[in-house]
């Protein structure tokens, strides 16, 4: 297969020494072995992701990803923007929507970027690196390039929200998504069915505010996982991998629960399966360990 | 099927179920030449699946036996089933259709004595009951099935069961070798009856029909109750076989959703009410239903029947459109959860069955007409004069009950009439 | 600030729905619902809303202007997007409370002490000043947005949370000073201005 | 039929039957003790070389009565159609071999089942004549339409669109009715979001273009006579001049009054003139002419419009109608986008319960109201003050939970439709402290149609003055033969659905004049030519006869003998079985050809214990649940005698009486559920049999029998296991009383 290229919009967590710096490795790893090439958007900006509506109003917001989108379209004109984070890619592709749904609002938008010496057109594919998986590659190229299938691990594929809805990914249901399942399958490990917190929210950007109403719902996330008989969760996303894993300690004081459940990411399981080391695959970046990968990425 | 006459004053009916049996019968005892063709192999459609009707609860087949025999007396009406048309071309008065006739390896000879039925051994999912029981592959309907005669499944067309189920006919009435054919009418008028098909429940997710044993559907709801059905008319929920005795209603199940239906459906409001109906019916006190709802749609004078319901004990209304339904892993229960929006109350009630009261879908997809006509964004077919000598009847025009639906076919009828008869040139 | 809100209060004398439907992202639709309450009943924090979305809107319509703005519930949004996943007439739930609670925070009569209504702030203010979140600075102003000893407090709780996330190296000291930024911080804060500028002048219009 | 009766037999031996049955010792039976002059055994009666056998012998032997024994006369009768004969029906397969058990202990009992069946059939058919057209009809076919609302106007364009001739005879001085006081009307058409001409001028304009159509304005109908096909009707006109016209048939469109807001003083409705009703608000609409509305009291600009949902609807108070009238949600949307149509910033609030837009068009509509900014609230109204120049409303916010008062300078109360029904014929009179009977409360209205027949001036309502029928699978079937209402007056409607009803009761009367020409029966026995004569010379002139029929078909002639109005008869037999005297009869159904079925029973000896039990069941129902019990393979006992009748209101006493005293053991019969939801198709049939079997006792205690001997039941067709246990329930009770004395 040919090379792969993209406009990569890495968002803020992805950063080197952020909360998902680790993320960021696996996809590197990932996309080396699947001949990937991510062009990182020039100069790219936070795009506020859900939380930033108390101080910035409707346009501001929607402006801070109408520059990302713009300075994609001068860097790299016919590539999809790709992004591994979903807040990112929301926050991106709501923008298009409503630019696209409103010449009014695409007319001030581009009134305001203006100012930055930037135009907007908004005509270039949004897309999760999820989509770019399933749809580019397809579950049967993804399987070929196992080298080191997961055997024996069971994992539950938690969702989460906003790789989930509103958009979600093509073809996928919102109440029960079965992409992650697949890709745990098609890695050679075993997914966990009726997970059924699959798409339950775990407070997002809540967790910092209102900690013990999203640690609530965070220990159900682990419970159900663990009824299901899982070794580890798998989710495609920084805040839901975040708050799932960092948090257990708090939930295991406050409920006396044991959880010590290793959260990783789709891209870690990829890495490790696609034979790279444990430290290509991020796997150092967990804070409770996902043993059972170390062992085969150890191999 | 060469012996079918059809002139440019004959009228098509397409669909046989309780609005094209209405439509044709009320043109035939015009005295007009009517031919009606239905897809299965009986016509009945679906009333003939219904326990009972609302407000009354009395029971459709009993209206269906009047029209069988009103069918059986008039000699100016021609029914043919198991065909569809492909195709339609011409004008108002002047009709070219072709009809796909499918093979029943059945013939005129059988006597519905069911010698073949008791040799045959294959069985296949009995989309009459929705599926919740098994067929042979040679089979009846229905006791009500008209034309009157068996029918081979397609499925066992090369067995030994079908050698067999020869075998045990002695009337020569079953021919292995029939084939599918194409007949070529020309008609003065259509009528389109082709009705609806419940919504598929498993798109509406957050419902989990497609993963909650005991979460069905409105109409499999009244398989359930039917004596003739495949409990023998006991509410026994799927996953265990126990008898449902707390049983939710949801409305709106597809219905009123830009997610899926756009448009209210109208029958489901007054078929839970039934179905509540159905509950004290067979237990008594000891039975509780709960309808969850928007806004409740027992239109003019049958309100009262949604008054009497709402006086027994037993039955709770709740204002509420069901947010989503887990399941209970240990009793299979699924659980309603959502707000009680009279005051704003949560709740997560758990019950023995949920019952979705689907909502009404046209049968026939928007794009698969077989001639252009003019069809509103729900799908139903509009009155207008563009459509030329093609009217819908019954709910083909509309989400409409059974009494509206004959209403609608009794009008449908008359302006088919008008149509040949000025092709007839009889004004005057 | 609320002189703002007064002049709010008389601009729309007692017609709050189109108060809201005219100053408040996606307000329009607010009149669209139709009762059902799937949102509320979908909602992960349902539990901790005073009034669940459904309701909110009925208050909206109902005029309880105050009620509504000053109220806690809006702020309790994860945006989780269940609510516009359901929502049978496609309302912008997620978006209408992001809306009201910004509208809110406008009109400077958002509860004071609402925890999600300062981190908000905060991670907008992170975010404008170097055009990237800078993790450390937001986590520790987190600490201390409620005062100095509270913030000890929650800073020493959550501090084997940090520990780990340092060990993993997916949080690092040297961040404090400097950290993640974009070059062209001018453009962007420039840009922002004009967007808000644009905003406040059609709100002026209505 | 001129020549001589000649009676063919026609044993069949499929479908197990020769297997089952000794069909030769039938035939014997058939030609010996039944007197059949041809009788013939065929292994597969049904197929073409059967038929063709029978048919032979129709044309060749001159065999005109034909008796079939094989299957259920509900099965394979497209085989067994023959033109010009009379038939009866030996059922053998569902009735004998299907219920009973395949083993040597029971072939005898069945054997003897199925003699007799066959037997009862020569007879039944020895005693019937085909029937023919009885040319009573005129021929008439035009239509009369009372009403010329959107119901009348349309019912006539569409008849008259179809050939045939129609006459509109409107109370008022012009066309339109309700509609023309409208400003629009609720969209009929995709994509359903605003307002729509109300078509009545096209209506009129159509009805004024087409020559076909007759109209009549200030005009009532003061007589109306005759039957399907010879309708009289005198049409008089203000002016005092009276015309008689003939027809084939009538459409009551006559439309509904709008309900008395004036029984609503909580809501204010009278004490101020800006409480007004829907067609108040109409009116205003109509008079501001496309600009803005004026509220009546003071002629200022309305800014603040309530909608009160259900005023004095879907409630049991006092006044209050207990229905909903369907239109009224619509109505206010339609009414509250005057408003928002014309000025947006008009605040519009509806108050509602539950709020009904049915169907395609309603939920976009509503959609579509709400986009235009009106408000909805689920609130509970109480009160409307007013105070001043200002009103308020007082309600209940049922999802805030709140009771909140609301400000506005008009309201609308959405009051419900009150039928225009005339004559409530069947209002039980009330009695008076002194015992002496008034007449009933509704005697002050006055009839739409005058009808002269023996039953009353109009047609009987059904339920809150509603003509409406009462079946679901056939709306049409009022209980006047030919006689059809559409609109509001059936039941509450909108424009959309009076225009579909108007249609089709358009080609149910069209049907009537066509049908009653060729002397064929309306609904259900469409088709059946046959009609009911009576002996005069035996007649007591008790009128039991024209007081039973549930049709009004029967009136009295000067002589006060009882006039048969053939067309208007829906052959049920009522007065048939109501006759004390037994004088009435139909070609093809008589006292006889039942009678003759009951005494051609092999009655054994007493001491044989084989007791034997009459069943007569209804056709419509019961008779096809023990059809498909056998389908079932259900089985009941040897010793039941099944005999299908038309209705249980057929039953004449002489039946059961000659039964009795005849010998047989125990007596079930078989009717439809009655009572408000009855399920007789012939509406009273079952009842009225009820009653008449309640005397049965009296002859029960003179014969001094068991009152068990004899059982009535309401039998559904559903009851495919019931049917047979109650038969099987008389066995077992004659099994303990013994038998019956009465076997000779």
């Amino acid at each position: 297969m040919a090379k792969k290229e993209y406009s990569f919009y890495p968002g803020c967590s992805s950063q080197k020494a952020a909360s998902a710096s680790n993320y960021q490795t696996s996809v590197a790893s990932m996309c080396d072995e699947l001949d990937i090439q991510l062009n990182e958007i020039p100069d790219w900006n936070c795009c506020s992701a859900s939380i930033g509506f108390a101080g910035g109003g409707e346009l501001p917001r929607l402006a801070l990803s109408a520059r990302n989108m713009a300075l994609s379209e001068q860097a790299h004109p016919d590539q999809d923007i790709v992004a591994t984070c979903a807040a990112c890619w929301l926050a991106t592709k709501e923008t298009q929507e409503r630019l696209h749904g409103d010449d009014a609002l695409m007319e001030e938008t581009n009134q305001a970027l203006a100012e930055g010496g930037l135009k907007v057109k908004a005509n270039q594919n949004v897309r999760h690196m999820v989509e770019v998986l399933i749809e580019d590659f397809g579950y049967d190229e993804l399987g070929k390039h196992v080298t080191r299938p997961l055997e024996g691990i069971k994992i539950a594929g938690y969702v989460g929200c906003q790789t989930n809805r509103p958009f979600g990914i093509d073809g996928e249901s919102f109440e029960n998504p079965k992409y992650l399942d697949k890709l745990v399958e098609t890695m050679g490990a075993d997914p966990i069915n009726n997970y059924d917190k699959k798409v339950s929210c775990c407070g997002g950007a809540l967790a910092f505010s209102e900690p013990e109403k999203s640690q609530a719902l965070i220990k159900d996330i682990i419970e159900s996982a663990y009824d299901g008989g899982a070794d580890m969760i798998v989710t495609p996303c920084p805040v839901c991998q975040l708050n799932v894993e960092a948090y257990q300690d708090h939930i295991n004081a406050k409920y006396n629960t044991k959880f010590n459940m290793p959260v990783v990411y789709y891209s870690t399981l990829m890495s490790v399966a696609y034979g790279k080391d444990a430290k290509q695959a991020g796997l150092d970046g967990q804070i409770i360990k996902a043993k059972q990968l170390e062992e085969i990425a150890g191999k | 099927m060469s012996d079918v006459i059809a002139t440019n004053q004959t009228i098509l009916v397409v669909g046989g179920g309780i609005s094209g049996m209405t439509a044709a019968l009320e043109a035939a005892e015009c005295g007009k030449q009517v031919i009606l063709i239905e897809k299965s192999p009986s016509i009945g459609g679906r009333v003939s699946q219904l326990y009972r009707y609302f407000p009354k609860l009395c029971h459709p087949i009993c209206g269906i036996e009047i029209n069988l025999r009103r069918i059986k007396a008039n000699r100016n009406l021609r029914v043919i089933s198991m065909a569809e048309v492909t195709s339609i071309t011409g004008e108002s008065g002047n009709y070219s259709v072709n009809i796909k006739l499918s093979p029943r390896y059945v013939n005129e000879n059988c006597t519905a004595c069911g010698e073949c039925a008791k040799v045959v051994e294959a069985e296949f999912d009995d989309e009459f009951n929705y599926n919740l029981s098994k067929r042979k592959g040679a089979y009846l309907v229905s006791n009500m099935a008209y034309p009157q005669r068996y029918v081979l499944d397609s499925g066992i067309i090369g067995s030994d069961d079908a050698d067999k189920a020869k075998a045990a006919c002695k009337y020569d009435a079953i021919d292995l070798d029939m084939q599918e054919q194409s007949l070529d009418l020309t008609v003065g008028a259509v009528i389109w009856a082709t009705g609806w098909r419940p919504y598929d429940a498993a798109k509406i997710q957050p419902y989990g029909y497609d993963r909650y044993e005991n979460v069905i559907t409105s109409l499999e709801f009244e398989r359930l109750a039917n004596p003739q059905g495949p409990t023998g008319g006991k509410l026994l929920r799927p996953s265990d076989g126990k008898e449902a005795k707390d049983i939710a209603f949801i409305q709106c199940a597809g219905s009123r959703d830009q997610n899926h239906l756009k448009h209210c459906s109208r029958i489901c409001c007054m078929g839970s009410l039934k179905h509540a109906n159905y509950v004290r019916e067979k237990y008594g006190d000891d039975g509780k239903s709960t309808i969850y709802y928007i806004d409740i749609r027992a239109i003019d004078r049958i309100d009262d029947f949604h008054r009497k319901v709402k006086e027994d004990p037993n039955v709770t209304f709740t204002k509420s459109k069901v947010a989503s339904i887990t399941e209970d892993k240990e009793t299979a229960n699924p659980i309603c959860h959502g707000v009680d929006t009279e005051g704003y109350n949560r709740y997560s009630n758990p019950h023995d069955l949920v019952v979705l009261a689907v909502g009404m879908e046209p049968s026939v997809a928007k794009d698969s007409f077989p001639i252009e006509l003019v069809i509103n964004e729900e799908g139903f077919i509009e009155q207008d004069p563009a459509n030329g000598g093609i009217f819908a009847a019954g709910c083909s025009a509309d989400a409409l009950d059974v009494n509206r639906s004959v209403q609608n076919a009794t009008a449908s009828a008359l302006r088919a009439i008008q149509v040949v008869n000025r092709t007839a040139g009889m004004e005057g | 600030m609320s002189n703002l809100n007064t002049e709010m209060v008389e601009k729309y004398r007692n017609n709050f729905l189109q108060e809201v439907t005219a100053n408040v992202e996606e307000g329009e639709w607010v009149k669209m619902c139709m009762q059902c309450g799937v949102c509320s009943g979908s909602c992960p924090l349902g539990p901790y809303w005073d009034h669940p979305p459904q309701e909110l809107f009925m208050m909206i319509r109902a005029g309880k202007r105050e009620e509504v703005l000053t109220s806690s519930s809006m702020w309790m949004c994860t945006s989780c997007y269940n609510c516009v996943a359901r929502c049978p007439r496609g309302l912008p739930i997620t978006h209408i409370m992001h809306g009201l609670a910004h509208y809110a925070d406008r009109l400077g009569i958002a509860p004071k002490g609402q925890q999600t209504r300062k981190f908000a702030n905060l991670f907008w203010d992170n975010l404008t000043k170097t055009g990237r979140v800078n993790e450390l600075r937001l986590g520790i102003s987190l600490y201390f947005m409620n005062g100095f000893a509270a913030g000890v407090k929650k800073a020493l709780s959550m501090a084997g949370m940090g520990m780990g996330m340092m060990k993993t190296k997916r949080l690092s000291p040297m961040e404090y000073f400097g950290g993640h930024s974009i070059k062209d911080k001018k453009g962007l804060q420039a840009i922002l201005k004009k967007a808000k500028e644009i905003e406040l002048a059609k709100e002026q219009k209505f | 039929m001129a020549d001589e009766k000649k009676i063919g037999a026609y044993i069949c031996k499929g479908c197990g039957l020769g297997d089952r049955l000794n069909t030769s010792q039938i035939a014997t039976i058939a030609e010996r003790e039944a007197k059949a002059n041809v009788v013939r055994e065929h292994d597969f009666l049904c197929s073409e070389e059967g038929v063709a056998m029978i048919q032979n012998d129709i044309d060749n032997e001159g065999v005109n009565h034909v008796a079939i024994c094989a299957c259920s006369r509900r099965a394979k009768s497209e085989a067994f159609n023959f033109d010009n004969i009379a038939m009866s029906r030996a059922n053998l397969r569902e009735g004998v071999i299907w219920v009973r058990p395949d083993t040597d202990e029971a072939k005898e009992t069945t054997q003897e089942m199925a003699e007799d069946y066959a037997r009862m059939a020569v007879f039944e058919v020895n005693f019937m004549t085909p029937p023919a057209n009885s040319g009573q009809s005129k021929g008439e076919k035009g239509i009369l339409v009372a009403g010329g609302g959107i119901s009348g106007m349309t019912a006539a364009v569409e008849a008259a669109k179809a050939g045939y001739k129609a006459t509109i005879v409107e109370k008022s001085a012009t066309l339109g009715g309700t509609a023309a006081q409208m400003l629009k009307r609720i969209p009929q058409h995709s994509p359903y979001t605003d307002p729509e001409d109300t078509g009545v001028s096209e209506l009129v304009a159509a009805i004024e273009a087409d020559d076909k159509i007759t109209v009549y304005l200030n005009a009532t109908i003061t007589k109306t006579s005759g039957a399907p096909g010879r309708f009289s009707a005198d049409i008089s006109t203000e002016s005092g001049s009276t015309v008689t016209e003939n027809f084939g048939a009538i459409i009551q469109a006559s439309g509904f009054e709008a309900y008395d807001a004036n029984q609503l003083p909580e809501l204010g409705y009278g004490k101020s003139a800006d409480v007004i009703d829907q067609a108040g608000l109409e009116k205003l609409a109509l008079e501001a002419n496309g600009g803005s509305i004026k509220r009546p009291s003071d002629g200022k600009e309305v800014k603040n419009v309530v909608f009160v949902q259900c005023a004095g609807q879907r409630s049991d108070k006092e006044g209050h109608l207990p229905y909903c009238s369907g239109h009224c949600c619509l109505t206010s949307i339609k009414q509250a986008m005057y408003f928002k149509d014309q000025n947006p910033d008009i605040d519009t609030t509806v108050l509602y319960s539950d709020l009904r837009t049915p169907g395609a068009g309603g939920e976009d509509f509503y959609r579509s109201g709400q986009d235009k900014g009106v408000i909805f609230t689920k609130g509970t109204v109480s009160e409307v003050k007013s105070s001043g120049s200002e009103l308020t409303v007082n309600f209940h916010d049922m999802i805030l939970n709140d009771d909140v008062e609301l400000g506005a300078d008009l309201v609308v109360l959405a009051t419900g439709m009150v039928p225009n029904g005339g004559v409530d014929i069947e209002a039980v009179p009330v009695k008076d402290e002194d015992g002496d009977e008034n007449a009933a409360v509704e005697v002050s209205v006055d009839s739409i149609l005058n009808l002269d027949y023996r039953q009353g001036p109009d047609l009987p309502h059904l339920k809150n003055g509603f003509n409406d029928s009462h079946f679901i699978c056939f709306p049409y079937e009022t209980r006047r033969t030919g006689i059809y209402t559409c609109g509001p007056v059936r039941r509450p409607m909108d424009m959309l659905q009076a225009t579909e009803d108007a249609t089709g009761a358009a080609l149910k009367a069209i049907q009537a004049a066509e049908n009653a020409e060729l002397g064929r029966a309306a609904h259900p026995r469409s088709g059946d030519l046959s009609f009911p004569t009576f002996r005069m010379e035996g007649c007591t002139q008790c009128k039991r006869c024209t007081v039973e029929c549930p049709f009004g078909a029967i009136d009295e002639d000067e002589e006060r003998y009882p006039q048969f109005n053939e067309s208007r008869c829906r052959r049920c037999g009522t007065c048939m079985g109501a006759c004390p005297v037994r004088v009435i009869s139909f070609e093809n159904y008589s006292i006889d050809t039942v009678g003759q079925q009951i005494k051609n029973v092999e009655m054994p000896d007493e001491f044989d214990e084989k007791p034997r039990i009459l069943v007569l069941a209804c056709e419509n129902d019961a008779y096809p649940a023990l059809d498909m019990a056998a389908m079932n393979g259900v089985e009941y006992s040897a010793f039941a005698r099944v005999i299908p009748i038309r209705c249980l209101g057929s039953t004449n006493l002489i039946w059961v009486t000659d039964a009795l005293n005849s010998g047989y053991d125990g007596i079930v019969l078989m009717g439809c559920k009655k009572g408000d939801d009855y399920q007789c198709h012939f509406v009273k049939g079952s009842e009225i049999a009820n009653d008449r079997m309640s005397k049965v006792a009296d002859t029960l205690q003179s014969l001094s029998l068991e009152p068990e001997r004899v059982a009535t039941y309401e039998v559904a067709i559903t009851d495919t296991e019931r049917a047979p246990q109650l038969i099987n329930d008389m066995a077992e009770a004659v099994e303990k009383m013994g038998m019956s004395p009465f076997k000779f």
